[in-house]
């Protein structure tokens, strides 16, 4: 299981764990998970794939920038890829702060630049068994990647 | 120079495969020179490399990036995961 | 251990369940937990006490407050009673939602109305074996309660 | 009449006391003037009461809820949860 990208369920406790701080009196979790809908159309399942090794550098960036600009505890980045059924958590985000006001818009900024920055796809499957890959956000090459 | 190229996203099902590797002339080759290449390979890419990223043995790039014997290209469609 | 009320430790995996929910993409767990100073003050633990009928009332008004107004797909409260070591949680809000704008806005919400309306009360136990009762928010009754 | 009186938060150690049963006599007493009444008997309550919300049995009332035989009253003071 890889530190910030893995093709096994997503568990919350060894994060939580991992970010365990007498000084924090906050945690904000946010977990995406596969829908039964995207656009109108009824989904069945996501495939996500990554570029492991680029997203491992760029989901560890995101935890340093995210706890250096809203100074809080810390941050842990998990995304998950391979065949994801509804319900499954494709990505996992746990902030620690010292008070609630950092720690949501932490968390918010953190899944943000995930979204825009991590070199991830996802395939979604449909009910009649056709698929397709979505339209995303073009990366481009800053300094902080 | 041996240079491989390997697709992601919705870029292996356009070209049909997840990965190649060439023998490109020696000299000066720019990553984006490489995707002028490629789109004479490959014509489904026609229209989509100006959305595409470039990252070269794990570090995105920027276009003018000159490849090196050995090099890993991938090129990133625009990004859908979280 | 009671749904809203409980003096045993806070479990985030059973709430998680409860909201299981296809239709959604977007959850957003808050925990507030035992921070080791408040108002400059070493802390080492603290007593929650609550009116707990009430609390339980106000708890699930809230819940069903939150769905409501932020159209998301359910949200659940708990809070927990008791001495509390540092690092424990004493209150657990977990919300599931179809995008991840409403969940953040309904999550900080109910942890905010939790700390406005709930007859909940904290005593905080010092380095020195001192304690105190931490000045509050006056309770109002309004129709919502 | 018989009230009980249940006091939470600082407001018991102020009191010193968790909770008291009181005789009142009878006749319509106010939520609010049982207030009055538990001031004179606790001078600590001095200075506190108006941020104090009242319960009667488990519901929220405003300071004119009249009382009955057997009611539970809850003094809550300003509260700290979360």
């Amino acid at each position: 299981m890889g530190r910030w990208i893995t093709s096994e369920p997503l568990a919350l406790e060894p994060l939580l764990r991992e970010l365990d701080d007498p000084a924090s009196g906050a945690v904000v979790v946010f977990l995406g998970t596969v829908r039964n809908e995207n656009e109108g159309r009824p989904v069945r399942a996501i495939t996500y794939e990554a570029h492991e090794r680029l997203a491992e550098q760029v989901l560890s960036a995101i935890e340093r920038e995210t706890v250096e600009r809203f100074g809080v505890r810390g941050c842990r980045i998990q995304h998950r890829t391979g065949l994801l059924q509804l319900g499954e958590a494709s990505v996992a985000i746990v902030v620690s702060a010292g008070h609630r006001g950092e720690a949501y818009a932490a968390s918010r900024y953190a899944i943000d630049e995930v979204k825009r920055r991590a070199p991830i796809w996802k395939e979604e499957h449909y009910a009649g068994g056709e698929s397709r890959y979505l339209d995303g956000v073009p990366l481009t090459h800053t300094a902080e990647d | 120079m041996r240079v491989t190229v390997v697709y992601y996203g919705g870029l292996k099902q356009d070209v049909g495969m997840r990965s190649e590797t060439l023998e490109l002339p020696d000299g000066a080759l720019r990553v984006g020179e490489l995707g002028e290449v490629l789109r004479e390979r490959h014509p489904a890419l026609a229209g989509r490399l100006h959305t595409v990223a470039y990252a070269v043995n794990d570090a995105l790039v920027d276009a003018d990036y000159v490849l090196q014997d050995g090099d890993e290209a991938s090129l990133l469609p625009p990004v859908s995961g979280g």
